[in-house]
This record gives C-alpha cells, sequence and structure tokens, in this order.
C-alpha cells in the first residue's frame, strides 16, 4: 500500500473527516458571525460567549429542569437568541450610526462580562456533558472509527447553514436585510419596520452561535473559556471566505477546517497558525475574499 | 511581630479553580490553625490577580514589596509568572513560597535562595505516573504535548523516566496550546499502536483530550491513557463515566487520612469543593512559614528563610518532610487512579491510591538539578 | 447665501503661523511637570509601564487617528522588540539606550516588511491581514529559542546607560523612560502636525483626490505605517527594560486589542486620547487585580459604558466640550 | 405671502398640508416655517438654489429629518411625530437626490426592494419599457450601474409600490436629454393616472414643462409660487429668485 | 496643432460586459473637448481608463508623445494630466485653503517631511489665496470644505486642480447638480482657465457643450457614434436618435 509523506492512506482519510467535522463548527459559528457583520455591520466580539452560553445553556437544562439533548438543541439557541434580542436592544442599537469598530468595543466587553460572570458561578474547570443515548458508540469505517455523534455534527451543521444560506440569498426578507445594512433610513422610508428585522436578525445570528454551542457541550469541555479564543479564528474565516458572502463563509469553514485537519498531520505545532497564513495569502491574492463580490 | 501575606495566583483565568481564592482561604485557615494572634504574631493576608501574565505578575510583587510591606508571596500558579516573581523576591531579599506552578526550575536552572517550591514539579509528575505505568506493564509511550515550554519540559522529562524504566516512546505530536479538538491528534496517538498514550497538557487540554478519547473509544480499543498533570477539579469536570482507569499522580488528595479529611470538610465549607493539592500546598507551606516566624521572632527573611530550610516540615496534609538547600521540598507523592462509577460513593469520591512514591524517588537529586548557589558549598 | 456657512467663521482648523497652539504648549508643559513628580507620588515602576503604554498607545493612534488604518497587530511591533531588546540586554549584555535601540529598528524593519504587504488593503481587510501577520509572528515567538517560549526572557538586566550611569534605581530609570517616551509623544505629535500630516489627513479624508493630485498613496501610508511601528516598538522595549522581562503576554492578539481599547477609551484621532486611555486601561488593570474573580466583569462593564457615553472617547467628549483639539 | 392667498385655481383637494414646518440638522437651523401644500394629483415643484432646503424639505415630508417641528398633514393625517415607515405606509414614497442605490442588492433586487403598498403600480415590464438600459443590466450589482442608469433605478423602484404620492429630488440630474425627455413623458403619464408628485428640479425649463405650480424656496422658506400659466409672464421675477 | 492625448483602440471589458469598446480618441493641443452620449455609454469608464482608476483591458493611451499606458495613476496626474470626479472631490475636513495647499505641497515636493512642524505650509499661502479667489471663494478661505455648498465645492476642486498647474484638465461632469448661478460661474471660470490648457469633459448640459467646447465627441455603448463641431454632431440623426432626442431646441 502506498503512503503519503509517510502517512498510510487510510489514517489520511480519517484526518479528511476529522477536518470536515471540525469544519463544520466553524461553518456554523461563522455563519452566524457573517450573518451578524454582513447585515448589521457589526463585528459581533461576544459571539464566542454565545456559543459557550449555548452549551452552558443545554447543561443547566439538564441539570437544573431534567431537559435532555434533543430539546435542549432547539431551546437553548432560542433562549440564547432571546438574551441577544435584549442585548441588542438595551445596547448595542445605540451604535449602527458609529463606526463598527465601537460595536466591536461593546460585544467585546459584553464577551468580558458574560464570562466572567459565569466563571464566578461555575468556575473554569468545566462541566460534564453526556453524548445523547441515541448518538452513543460509533461506526468503523474500516479506515477509522465514526463515532456516531461526529456524524450527526456534519449532519446538522449542513442542514442549518444551507436553511440559513437559502434565506438570506434567495427571499425577500433576506434582500430586505441585506438593504437595511447599507441604508437603514432609506429602508425605513419604503415603509419596512428596520429596527425589529436588525434586533431579529441579530437575535437569528446569536441563535446559530449558541446552536453550535450545544453541538459542541457534549464533546468539547463545558467551560467558561471554551469560546474566548475562538472569535479570531471565527472571524478569520469569514474574512476568507469573503465578508457579506453567506456560502463563503459555509464553504470556507468546512475547507478550513479539512485544510487545519492536514495540518495537523503533517505539521502539528502550525495548525494554529495555518489558518491566519491561509488569510494573509487569500488577502493578498484576492481581497474581496474567495466568495465575496469585488468592490 | 507584623507579617503581610500575599497571594498572588490566577482569580479570573484557567487555574482558578484550582489555585485562585481557594488558596487564599487554605492560607487563612494555616493562619488560623497556628494561633498566629495568640503567639503575638499579627498576620494579615492581602491577594490579587496575576491574570496569568508574567509582567503584572512581577508588577503586583514588586508593589508588595516596595510599598505594601508584604513579607512574604505565596502560591504563584503558570511557570512564567512564578519564574518572575522568583527573580523579584530574591532582588527584594523576601520569601516566595511556591505551590501552584509546575516548573522545576525555580530549584533547578532558575533557583533563588529564598524560593521555596512546595507541592510538585513537573519531574514529580514525570517520576510518578512515568515510572509506575511503565513498570506496571505500559512500556510503549505516545505523547500528546501542549506546544509550549511546560507541555515540552513534561514530555521530556517523562521519557527520561520511561526509558530509564525500560520503557520506550515511539513518538509525540504538539498540538497548539490552548487546544479544543484533539480527535485528530488522538488518531495519531491510535495509529502509533502505543500502549500508553501520555498527556503531557493540563487544564481544560487534558479534560478535552480525555473526553475525546473516550469518544473515540480509544481506551476501549485497549490503549491506556496517563495523564501527567490532572488536577481533582479535572477528574471531577470529566465526571468518573469517562474518566474511569486514569492514572495520575499527586501531591495531595482530600481523602487520604482523619487529617486531610478533617481540613477539607473544613475547605469544603468555605470554597464549596474539597481542596486542589495546589491549595493543600499554600497551607502547608503558609503553616511552615509561620512557625519559623515563631522560630526567628522578626520578619527577617533571609533568617526565616535558613530556619525553614532547618526545621523538619510538619502538616496534617503532607505529613513529614523537609526542604532542601535548592528550596525543594521533600514530601511523598501519590499515584492514584480514578474510581469506576460503581466504587465512587459521592460527587468527589473520584480517586484511590495506587502507590506512594517516597520524596526522594520523586523529585530530583539536588545534584543533578543544576541549582548554583545549592551546588557551591 | 446660507446662513450656515457665515456661523461657524474661527474654525479650529484656521492656520496659524506658530507651530503648535497655545493650549497645547500648556498641556505638554502641564503634563511634563506631572510627570517629573509622578515617581514621588505613586509607584515608579508602574508609572513607568503607564508611560510605556502611552507611548505605544500613541504610536498605534498616529496610524488609526491620523492614517486612518486600523491594524490589528500591533503587538507585533511591541512584542518583537521587546524580545529582541531583552536578549540584547541580557544575553550580549548591550546598555540600555543601545538595547532599546535594537528592539526599535527590529520593529520598524517588521513594520516595513509586514507594512509593505498590508497597506496595498484596506478597511477591515487591512486590519485582518495584519492581524495574520501578527499571528504569525506570535507563532514564532512561541516556537523560536531565543524567546524562551512560555516562559519568556527573564531576569533581563538593566546594564548601565551609556556604559556609565547604573539604571539599578527605578526612580532613576524612570527619568531615563520619561526622556524617552514623552520625546517619543512629542515627536508624534510633530509628525501629525508636519507636511507629511497633512498630506496623511487629505489621503484619509479622500483617498482617490489625493491620486488624483498625483500623491503616490501607498508610500504614505507606508511612511507613517513603519513610524507607527517603530513608536510601538521603541514602547515594548522600554517596557521590557523597565520590567526585566519580555513575554509571549506582549506578542498575544490581546495585547493588540488592549491598544485599540485605549485609543478609543480615549479618543482616536486626539493627541491626549490615547495617553489618557493609557492611564485608565493600566492603573484599571493593576488596582483591579485587587478584586479577584469580578475584575474581567468589572472591565467589561467598564468598556460598555465607556463605549455608551462616550463615543468619541474621553477626550474627543472633552475637546467638544471645549471646541478645541486636545 | 399666505397659503391661503395663492391658493386659486388648482382643483382638488389638499393631499400634503404642510404649515410652520421648521427643521434642524443637528445644532443647525435649516427650514424655518414652510408653509405649502399639494393637491391630490397635481405636480408641484420645488425650485430654489443651492442649499435653499430643497431637499431638507423632502426629507422633512418624508420623516428622515431626525428634528422637525410643525404640521405635515398627509391625506388628512398629522405626520410631524411619525417614523418614516408609517409615513411611507400612508402611500408616500421618496426617490432621494442621492440615488440610495444598494450595492449589495442587484438591480432587479433593488427594483423589488419597496414593498407593495398599494395596488396600481406600474408592472415590470411597463418599468422596462420606460427604461430599457435597466432591463440589459438587471442581474448586475446596483451600485455597478453608471450614474444616470443609477438614477433611472431609484425613480423606476418607486413606481413599482403602487404610492400614488411621489417625492423625487432632481430626478434628471446627471441624465442625458433623450433619458430627460422620457422621464418628464413619465412624469405626465403618472399624472394623467393620477398620481401627485412633489419635484425638486434646479432645471427649470423641464419643472415647466411637467408642473402645475411651481413654490420657490429660499433660505429655509416658501418665498413665492407661480402658477405654470403665469411662468412667463414672471420668468424676471423667477430669475431674480435663482439668480440667473 | 499637435495631439495632447491620444487613446488607440481602448477598451474596457468587466466580466463580460463591454462597458467601452475599442475607442480611438484624439484631443488636440489647446482645445475643448467634450465627451457626451447617453447614461451607461462609458463616458466615466473612458475616464478612468485614462486615468488609471481602471485597468484597459486593451489599448494604449499617449499623452504629449509619451506612451502612458502602463503609468500609474499619481505618476499621470504627476506628468500634468489631472482628472475632477463626478461626485465632488474636495478633502472635507481640511479648509479651503488647506486643500489647495495640499495640492501645491505635492508639486513642490516635501511631503515626506514629518519632522517639520506644518508652519512651514505657510509658505504657500499667498499663492493659494490667489487659486482661491480665481475661483471666487476668496470669503471662504477658512471655511471647512464640507460646510460649502456644492457648486462651492466644485468651485474648490477647481481651484485645487488648477494649482497643480497642470496641462490638461479631465472633469466629469463640472455641472451637474448645480444651479443655473454656478453653472454659469464655473462655465466662465472653465472658458478662463482653457488659456494655454488643453480641457476634456464630460457634461449633460448641452447648451454649456455648445458654448464651450471646439470639439465633441459622442459616446454610445462603449463606442464612438459621431465626432465634430457641435453644429455637426447636433445635427447627426444617430446623436440625436441616441441621445439629444427628438424634442430638444
Ligand atoms: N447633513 C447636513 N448637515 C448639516 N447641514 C446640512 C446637511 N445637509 C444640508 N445642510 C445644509 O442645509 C441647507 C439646505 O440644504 P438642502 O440640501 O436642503 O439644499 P437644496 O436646496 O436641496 O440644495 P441643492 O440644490 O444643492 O441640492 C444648506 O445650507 C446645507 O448646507
Ligand atoms: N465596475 C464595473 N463593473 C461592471 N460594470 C460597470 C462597472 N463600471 C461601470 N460599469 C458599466 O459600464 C457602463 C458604462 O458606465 P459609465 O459609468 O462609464 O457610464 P457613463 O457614460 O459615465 O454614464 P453617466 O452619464 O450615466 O455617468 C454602464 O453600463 C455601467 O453599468
Ligand atoms: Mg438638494
Ligand atoms: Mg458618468
Amino acid at each position: 500500500m502506498f503512503e503519503l509523506l509517510g502517512i498510510p492512506p487510510q489514517v489520511l482519510l480519517g484526518q479528511l473527516l476529522i477536518g470536515l467535522i471540525n469544519g463544520s463548527f466553524y461553518a456554523v459559528l461563522s455563519l452566524g458571525l457573517a450573518v451578524i457583520f454582513g447585515l448589521l455591520n457589526i463585528i459581533n466580539f461576544a459571539h464566542g460567549a454565545q456559543y459557550m452560553m449555548g452549551a452552558f445553556v443545554a447543561w443547566m437544562l439538564l441539570s437544573y429542569g431534567g431537559i435532555g439533548y434533543w430539546p435542549a438543541l432547539f431551546l437553548a439557541p432560542v433562549i440564547v437568541g432571546v438574551i441577544g434580542i435584549a442585548l441588542e436592544r438595551v445596547l448595542i442599537a445605540r451604535l449602527y450610526k458609529l463606526d463598527h469598530l465601537y460595536g466591536l468595543l461593546l460585544t467585546f466587553g459584553l464577551a468580558l462580562i458574560i464570562q466572567g460572570l459565569f466563571r464566578n458561578y461555575y468556575g473554569v474547570s468545566g462541566l460534564p456533558y453526556q453524548i445523547p443515548s441515541a448518538l452513543q458508540g460509533g461506526q468503523n469505517l474500516g479506515f477509522m472509527f465514526l463515532p456516531n455523534y461526529r456524524g450527526w455534527v456534519i449532519v446538522a451543521s449542513v442542514i442549518v447553514c444551507f436553511g440559513t444560506w437559502f434565506m438570506i440569498e434567495k427571499t425577500r426578507l433576506g434582500a430586505n436585510l441585506r438593504a437595511a445594512t447599507e441604508n437603514p433610513e432609506l429602508v425605513g422610508a419604503f415603509g419596512v419596520n428596520v429596527p425589529r428585522m436588525i434586533t431579529l436578525t441579530y437575535g437569528f445570528g446569536v441563535a446559530l452561535a449558541a446552536f453550535a454551542g450545544v453541538l459542541a457541550a457534549p464533546i468539547y469541555s463545558v467551560n467558561p473559556n471554551m469560546g474566548a479564543d475562538l472569535i479570531i479564528v471565527v472571524f478569520a474565516v469569514v474574512v476568507i471566505g469573503g465578508m457579506g458572502s453567506i456560502m463563503g463563509s459555509i464553504l470556507t469553514g468546512f475547507g478550513l477546517g479539512v485544510i487545519e485537519g492536514l495540518t495537523r498531520v503533517f505539521y502539528p505545532e502550525g495548525s494554529a497558525v495555518v489558518i491566519f497564513v491561509i488569510m494573509a495569502i487569500v488577502l493578498m491574492i484576492k481581497p474581496e475574499g474567495l466568495f465575496g463580490k469585488s468592490a | 511581630t507584623d507579617i503581610t501575606l500575599g497571594v498572588l495566583n490566577d482569580q479570573s483565568g484557567v487555574y482558578a479553580d484550582l489555585s485562585g481564592q481557594g488558596s487564599v482561604v487554605a492560607a487563612q485557615m494555616a493562619v488560623a490553625d497556628f494561633d498566629a494572634a495568640g503567639k503575638g504574631i499579627n498576620v494579615n493576608i492581602i491577594s490579587a490577580d496575576h491574570q496569568n501574565k508574567p509582567d503584572i505578575a512581577s508588577n503586583i510583587a514588586r508593589q508588595w514589596y516596595d510599598q505594601d510591606g508584604v513579607d512574604a508571596i505565596l502560591d504563584v500558579p503558570t511557570s512564567s509568572t512564578a519564574l518572575a516573581v522568583a527573580d523579584v523576591t530574591a532582588e527584594f531579599g523576601k520569601v516566595f513560597i511556591n505551590s501552584g506552578a509546575a516548573t522545576s526550575d525555580l530549584t533547578r536552572a532558575n533557583c533563588q535562595p529564598t524560593t521555596i517550591h512546595w507541592t510538585y514539579d513537573t519531574a514529580a509528575l514525570a517520576n510518578g505516573t512515568g515510572k509506575a505505568v511503565t513498570e506496571a506493564g505500559g512500556d510503549t509511550w505516545f505523547f500528546l504535548t501542549a506546544d509550549y515550554a511546560f507541555g515540552h519540559a513534561l514530555e521530556r522529562d517523562t521519557t527520561a523516566v520511561v526509558e530509564a524504566s525500560g520503557g520506550e516512546v515511539l513518538g509525540s505530536v504538539a498540538h497548539p496550546f490552548p487546544g479544543t479538538d484533539f480527535s485528530s491528534f488522538l488518531l495519531q496517538a491510535q495509529a502509533s499502536g502505543a500502549k500508553v498514550i501520555g498527556l503531557a497538557n493540563a487544564g481544560a487540554d487534558t479534560v478535552n483530550s480525555i473526553k475525546q478519547a473516550s469518544e473515540f473509544g480509544i481506551v476501549q480499543g485497549g490503549q491506556k491513557l496517563a495523564g501527567l498533570l490532572l488536577f481533582i477539579n479535572n477528574v471531577h469536570s470529566l465526571g468518573a463515566q469517562t474518566a474511569q482507569g486514569l492514572q495520575m499522580t499527586t501531591a495531595f488528595y482530600w481523602d487520604m487520612n482523619d487529617d486531610t479529611r478533617a481540613f477539607s470538610e473544613r475547605f469544603k465549607e468555605e470554597m464549596g469543593s474539597p481542596p486542589s493539592m495546589v491549595q493543600a500546598g499554600v497551607y502547608a507551606g503558609t503553616l511552615h512559614y509561620l512557625k519559623a516566624v515563631e522560630a526567628v521572632g522578626s520578619d527577617d527573611a533571609e533568617a526565616i528563610v535558613a530556619t525553614m530550610k532547618e526545621m523538619k516540615t510538619d502538616d496534617p496534609l503532607f505529613g513529614e518532610g523537609y526542604i532542601r538547600k535548592d528550596g525543594r521540598v521533600i514530601h511523598d507523592m501519590y499515584l492514584m487512579e480514578v474510581k469506576s462509577p460503581e466504587e465512587s460513593t459521592g460527587e468527589w469520591d473520584l480517586l484511590k491510591e495506587v502507590a506512594t512514591i517516597s520524596g526522594e524517588d520523586a523529585f530530583l537529586p539536588m545534584e543533578d538539578g543544576g541549582c548554583a548557589f545549592a551546588l557551591a558549598d | 447665501m446660507s446662513t450656515n456657512e457665515n456661523t461657524k467663521t474661527a474654525t479650529p482648523a484656521m492656520h496659524r503661523s506658530v507651530g503648535m497652539p497655545g493650549h497645547m504648549k500648556i498641556i505638554f508643559v502641564v503634563l511634563l511637570a506631572v510627570l517629573i513628580a509622578l515617581p514621588f507620588m505613586v509607584y515608579p515602576v508602574f508609572a513607568m509601564k503607564v508611560m510605556c503604554f502611552a507611548l505605544f498607545a500613541c504610536a498605534f493612534n498616529l496610524l488609526l487617528g491620523f492614517g486612518g488604518l486600523l491594524s490589528f497587530g500591533h503587538a507585533a511591533y511591541f512584542g518583537m522588540a521587546s524580545y529582541v531588546c531583552a536578549h540584547a540586554a541580557k544575553v550580549w549584555g548591550l546598555t540600555p539606550e543601545l538595547a532599546i535601540l535594537a528592539g526599535t529598528v527590529t520593529a520598524a524593519l517588521l513594520g516595513l516588511l509586514i507594512g509593505s504587504l498590508a497597506i496595498r488593503r484596506q478597511g477591515i481587510y487591512f486590519a485582518m491581514v495584519t492581524l495574520a501577520f501578527a499571528q504569525m509572528v506570535y507563532f514564532f515567538a512561541l516556537q523560536a529559542e531565543f524567546t524562551g517560549g512560555e516562559d519568556g526572557i527573564q531576569t533581563v538586566p538593566r546594564n548601565d546607560l551609556l556604559g556609565l550611569f547604573p539604571m539599578g534605581d527605578d526612580i532613576v530609570f524612570y527619568f531615563f523612560v520619561l526622556f524617552i517616551t514623552f520625546g517619543g509623544i512629542l515627536f508624534i505629535y510633530r509628525i501629525t502636525h508636519s507636511p507629511f500630516g497633512q498630506v496623511l489627513k487629505a489621503i484619509r479624508e479622500n483617498e482617490p483626490r489625493a491620486i488624483s493630485l498625483g500623491y503616490h498613496v501607498n508610500r504614505y501610508k507606508l511612511t507613517v505605517f513603519v513610524l507607527s511601528a517603530t513608536f510601538a516598538g521603541l514602547a515594548g522595549a522600554t517596557k521590557s527594560q523597565v520590567f526585566h522581562l519580555a513575554s509571549l503576554t506582549d506578542v498575544h492578539w490581546s495585547m493588540s486589542g488592549e491598544v485599540v481599547l485605549m485609543t478609543l477609551l480615549g479618543g482616536m484621532g486626539t493627541v491626549l486620547g490615547p495617553i489618557v486611555g493609557a492611564v485608565i486601561v493600566v492603573t484599571m488593570q493593576n488596582y483591579l487585580a485587587y478584586l479577584g474573580a469580578w475584575v474581567t466583569v468589572i472591565q467589561g462593564v467598564i468598556f460598555v459604558i465607556g463605549v455608551l457615553m462616550f463615543r468619541e472617547g474621553i477626550i474627543g467628549v472633552l475637546s467638544k466640550i471645549f471646541k478645541k483639539p486636545l | 405671502m399666505t397659503d391661503a392667498q395663492v391658493n386659486t385655481a388648482s382643483a382638488g383637494k389638499p393631499l400634503l398640508q404642510v404649515d410652520g414646518l421648521e427643521g434642524w440638522y443637528g445644532e443647525s437651523h435649516v427650514l424655518h416655517g414652510m408653509d405649502f401644500h399639494v393637491n391630490d394629483g397635481e405636480v408641484v415643484t420645488l425650485l430654489g438654489r443651492n442649499g435653499a432646503g430643497k431637499t431638507t424639505t423632502i426629507k422633512a415630508i418624508m420623516g428622515l429629518l431626525n428634528k422637525r417641528a410643525g404640521s405635515v398633514k398627509v391625506g388628512g393625517t398629522e405626520t410631524i411625530n411619525l417614523q418614516a415607515r408609517h409615513i411611507a405606509r400612508l402611500g408616500v414614497a421618496i426617490c432621494p437626490e442621492e440615488r440610495g442605490i444598494f450595492s449589495s442588492l442587484s438591480v432587479e433586487e433593488n427594483m423589488n426592494l419597496p414593498p407593495k403598498l398599494a395596488e396600481g403600480g406600474l408592472s415590470l415590464e411597463r418599468i422596462y419599457d420606460l427604461f430599457p438600459n435597466l432591463k440589459e443590466r438587471r442581474r448586475s450589482q446596483g451600485t455597478k450601474l453608471s450614474g444616470g442608469e443609477q438614477q433611472m433605478l431609484a425613480i423606476a423602484r418607486i413606481l413599482r409600490t403602487g404610492s400614488k404620492f411621489l417625492l423625487l429630488d432632481e430626478p434628471t440630474e446627471g441624465l442625458a436629454p433623450v433619458i430627460v425627455q422620457q422621464i418628464g413623458r413619465t412624469i405626465a403619464a403618472l399624472k394623467q393616472e393620477g398620481f401627485t408628485i412633489v419635484l425638486v428640479e434646479q432645471n427649470f425649463r423641464f419643472a415647466a414643462s411637467v408642473a402645475d405650480r411651481h413654490y420657490v424656496v429660499e433660505q429655509g422658506k416658501i418665498v413665492d409660487m407661480i402658477e405654470n400659466e403665469a411662468l412667463d409672464a414672471n420668468i424676471d421675477k423667477l430669475h431674480a429668485y435663482l439668480g440667473v | 496643432m499637435s495631439a495632447m492625448l491620444q487613446a488607440s483602440g481602448l477598451t474596457k471589458e468587466f466580466k463580460g460586459f463591454v462597458a467601452v469598446n475599442n475607442v480611438d480618441l484624439t484631443v488636440e493641443r489647446g482645445t475643448i473637448h467634450a465627451l457626451i452620449g447617453p447614461n451607461g455609454a462609458g463616458k466615466t469608464t473612458f475616464f478612468n481608463l485614462l486615468t488609471k482608476f481602471l485597468q484597459p483591458t486593451r489599448g494604449t493611451i499617449t499623452y504629449d508623445g509619451k506612451d502612458i499606458t502602463s503609468k500609474s495613476s499619481a505618476d499621470i496626474a504627476r506628468l500634468g494630466l489631472v482628472r475632477s470626479f463626478q461626485i465632488s472631490a474636495v478633502f472635507d475636513d481640511l479648509t479651503v485653503l488647506e486643500n489647495v495647499r495640499i495640492a501645491m505641497q505635492r508639486r513642490r515636493g516635501d511631503s515626506y517631511d514629518f519632522w517639520r512642524s506644518e508652519a512651514v505650509l505657510g509658505q504657500y499661502d499667498d499663492e493659494a489665496r490667489g487659486y482661491v479667489e480665481s475661483v471666487g471663494l476668496g470669503e471662504f478661505i477658512n471655511h471647512r470644505a464640507a460646510e460649502l455648498s456644492y457648486g462651492r465645492k466644485r468651485a474648490l476642486e477647481i481651484a485645487t486642480t488648477l494649482s497643480l498647474e497642470p496641462d490638461m484638465l479631465l472633469l466629469d461632469e463640472p455641472m451637474a447638480g448645480m444651479g443655473q448661478e454656478d453653472v454659469e460661474r464655473i462655465s466662465a471660470l472653465i472658458k478662463r482657465i482653457s488659456e494655454g490648457r488643453t480641457i476634456l469633459m464630460v457634461e449633460h448640459n448641452l447648451s454649456v457643450v455648445a458654448d464651450l467646447s471646439d470639439r465633441i465627441t459622442v459616446l454610445a455603448r462603449g463606442e464612438v457614434l459621431a465626432e465634430g463641431d457641435y453644429d455637426t454632431v447636433s445635427k447627426s440623426p444617430e446623436v440625436i436618435e441616441a441621445y439629444i432626442g427628438a424634442g430638444h431646441d
């Protein structure tokens, strides 16, 4: 059997699949970030914190309410989304007329507050959350053992991503949203309720983050720091995909997951930086991002 | 005598649970247990969050010594901040009793006459787990190493022990720090066919590695995981279900004897969880320090350190031991195994002892350490 | 004709023949007086830290507030300079001024390298390119031998200034740092109020028009980028001498974020804003350290309040109230 | 001169009644008590020099000015405290001076953006008949159109909504003479269909060809009103106002 | 007479759409040449090609005998070929005086001096004031450009351009959005500055075109439709159909 750079092909296949799974998280997270940035022009630095909240809410539903994974998959994003809506109404909405730097600063502050509060009440060591019984175990694919849960992660995120894409790019609602980001006053003057639309969009973007959080709860440590460093990687994904391009952030999310996965095999130390190297190269060659519309 | 103790540690970051406010409580308990006030020693404890940043730690340490009259600094987890504080302490001629940091450099290349390193270090962890696991038949290893100084030091020290015990290291993979997904690295470890996968990382990284190893059925597949640095909090967050059978080295476990149980009960009333070994080390270190202060009768740091090194250590948590010239505290270490859910009787009933490692065996001999001033005379 | 156009007559931008407007002269003199008295009032190392960050923020503001370029990777210059300076002092035994110079030159070269690639991009893309390169620098700092990885370079000595004057005493060293940082800040002020500064302002206002007037816009951007990186490096190098250490904190992206916060909190595009922002953030970190676990929450609350109440930054708001650029 | 005095010849009842309208941009006071009205089915222009306040008036009617006072009644409803979107739902539509084409939307999406508020808007075919350029470029990004094409798009998209009351701010700016004529014909046709239009124009020859009445704006006030029939008689006066 | 600017075979394609198609155009030295045509004909694009704000797909540009096809925008300006924009372009936050000085500074070349005080720029004041007054903005000299009305911004833009002492000007719809009084003022100004200079302008205001231009090129669908003086062009049936329209007098 031939080997590629000393790596047996079945191992390589396994790594590709793993990369795809990680890519699913990038895709859902960057999608939420892209929705919020693309449509609200706010760099939502609290995205990582909201992802963490998704996982925590799932845990709380279970420990305090006995509500399991499947209902939580729906409930947690809704709950976190509603909290997001409240934040948007009370705080973020005051910033739309300003440079997007201010949005970044505000959400950065929010992230600190949210993470700090969770740390104070739940510590940093993390909390256990079990894989739902229906998805325990795994399949032997010959080249690797694929846990059922990971397979589910891919399926769930693909569905959510493409559903979102369709809504934004192919429906009237989406066109309204895109227009409202450019010139909310004018869209309002056409009779559209822009503030409500924006609020709901933010809520939706936040809910996407929380959804990723629930997906992550059974496999990653549920702790207040779980989203802290994620934001800049995810934001890099959005930039590589092309800001404002929904499809771009989805495909790039999956793609970068795979590339990162391969780096872990060939140059593991570099896997933390590979996304940034790619970002630099992409921006130098195609500044509007892989799928962005040229300026 | 008036004594001010400064507990400097991580109160908001990744090590907040195992040090943090709990270390402050442990120090207070030591003061109370020693009955310092009754002995005419007026102890004041202050604390601060160094946010795991060496510049902040060094700044606070300086200010404490220079302006706030701090006599000794306690705890200081993470290697970089500990090394910074050790230097500042030496510069000001005060006392530094470290409990939280892992790096053995504190008593080796970067040793200072004013540094006491209490609880554990990378060498002891390596010796404990590495040796015991290898001798128990786990003679081929593969490391998952956090890609920073601590991880590499742990891997290096453990490799030495494994090889000395007749084992073989088949390979290692360095993962970014901090990481979230370890499945890729675990698959590499699995493919290596090693009997033991050594986790040379810490905190959430270790927890995630173990969680995902169980998800990918690595333990069922016949490989064994060895957590080189695991705290009780980590095991708790994994749950016995996921962590069962895991072996780890620790300097302290709350359920070892009546003394530790009594202490832990009191501690738990304050903090809600039993003490980690780091917090236990802060307690023991403070107690020993106060004994020395009483003996010296003043806050003269040089005399206190000398007395601390002269006196045998003896406290309810670590038992008897002593402090070497290079500042290394020598006490027993324990190889523990995580109980299965069936064995476990309570939320925190998580570990059972496998073996006791005597202090001399656990810590590196001073002669091999390269601490200049200790070897000078 | 329109009444509007005649209401504001004495506009702030009105040309004067003297270099620095009167009120700025007074402010700088007062500032200097305060700084001279400072080490006798607060802890000198803390005061030095504040000044290093003030210079860092001013350097950053030169690029953002006056060049209109948001860099999200300034930690790279700050941190690398800090490492090189520490290495030069510790391993090569260079005197403080030479060690700091070595760090600063490194930052300038790094700025030239990264800048010449980054300035081809605009807006948020520019920010992302700088972030990407800064992440690579961070990766380098993590992997390279000489940086000491996670431990950083510890116990950096402060050698004798010019080989003659011992610098061990913090108060003495304070005045050296004062000289560097205050000088740096004055120089930055001069840059923003120079012929070059005028062109920068024009480019920021309307880039295509500046090009159509014949300006090689990218060369100006690169120049200001390198200048900004250089001063950021000066600040970082000095800091490593102040603390006797250089560590990963200084190259981490959160440091890049911190300097953005300082600048915005104080007021970007103002002269004093970054200084005020640096004072607030550094003080906060220092004193909040005693609040233990609540530190991040309080920090977050302060940012949120800052953004909601002082959108143009504290100095931006003051400058509106006094109707003078500050 | 008050509005009541000049209101003699026009038919219909006022669809728009503006009384004592004041308007500000932040601190600067721009409209100083505008009084005028527009009857149902009328085409009325606002003439005046650059900076007189014409655009500001349009924005104030549409509710796009943050600070305004006085009274603006649309079809009898007081709108001075309403938000733009509620005013739009009364059947008012705007074609703004800076056109407001959305770059993230294609030409067609731009066209479909304003929601249908009432029956009777123009069909897409008719719009493409009027502006063949738009048909050809309908898949393009909105802002990739030439300046003139964007102007066409801005007009076209409010014709679809069914709003019968249009505020057009310099719709002929930057358009080729052929297109200007076409827009003139379009406005005439719309008038036939019962649309009411407020038109801001610099090109008063064009204005004269379509309007019923002209209001002259100067420094945020209405200073005169001229019936279109009486335009020739008043041409010198008008020239004086406009500084020609 | 000799050619000041010559474009041959100039073409610009945007993803499958040809905006400027194989255009040959010669502007004679010392003339005012107008470029007219229906909306979307490619006039602005053509300007952008000449000044390299867009990269031509094909074709060559010669200016004053030199091939400038591969030069950058800034270098072209430095050769004395300066453009204005369809949407007015001034530096909003600078005063009128500073706007003009910025241009002069470039010509004199001390613009990289970051170590000198801006007070040295005072040396340009007198000359700059001259340009400002020549476009009738004397009383606004210390106003921020943002405060000027539209017409005055256009005037300021022209003053700025003039201070570069260009040999040739490209003006894109200088009259767009201007009131009658301004149209006449700017017309007169253009006439005045055309002395000894070459001007190429895009304009939809036909009376201005008729009044000012020596020669007119009509562009439609990216191609040259007609060329000649006003009388010739305005009588051409193709031009009437595509641009002027039947109703125009
Ligand atoms: N956003 C704004 N902020 C402050 N002042 C403004 C603003 N927009 C317009 N103005 C001022 O308000 C006055 C009226 O402007 P407006 O745009 O209504 O004039 P206009 O009659 O439409 O002129 P034009 O024919 O040039 O379009 C002018 O003096 C102008 O300078
Ligand atoms: N960047 C671009 N991408 C795609 N198409 C473009 C681009 N720029 C211009 N176009 C198209 O090229 C054609 C010519 O545009 P241009 O702006 O040159 O017209 P113009 O003659 O200046 O018209 P106007 O008189 O309306 O300003 C238009 O149909 C326009 O839609
Ligand atoms: Mg207007
Ligand atoms: Mg054009």
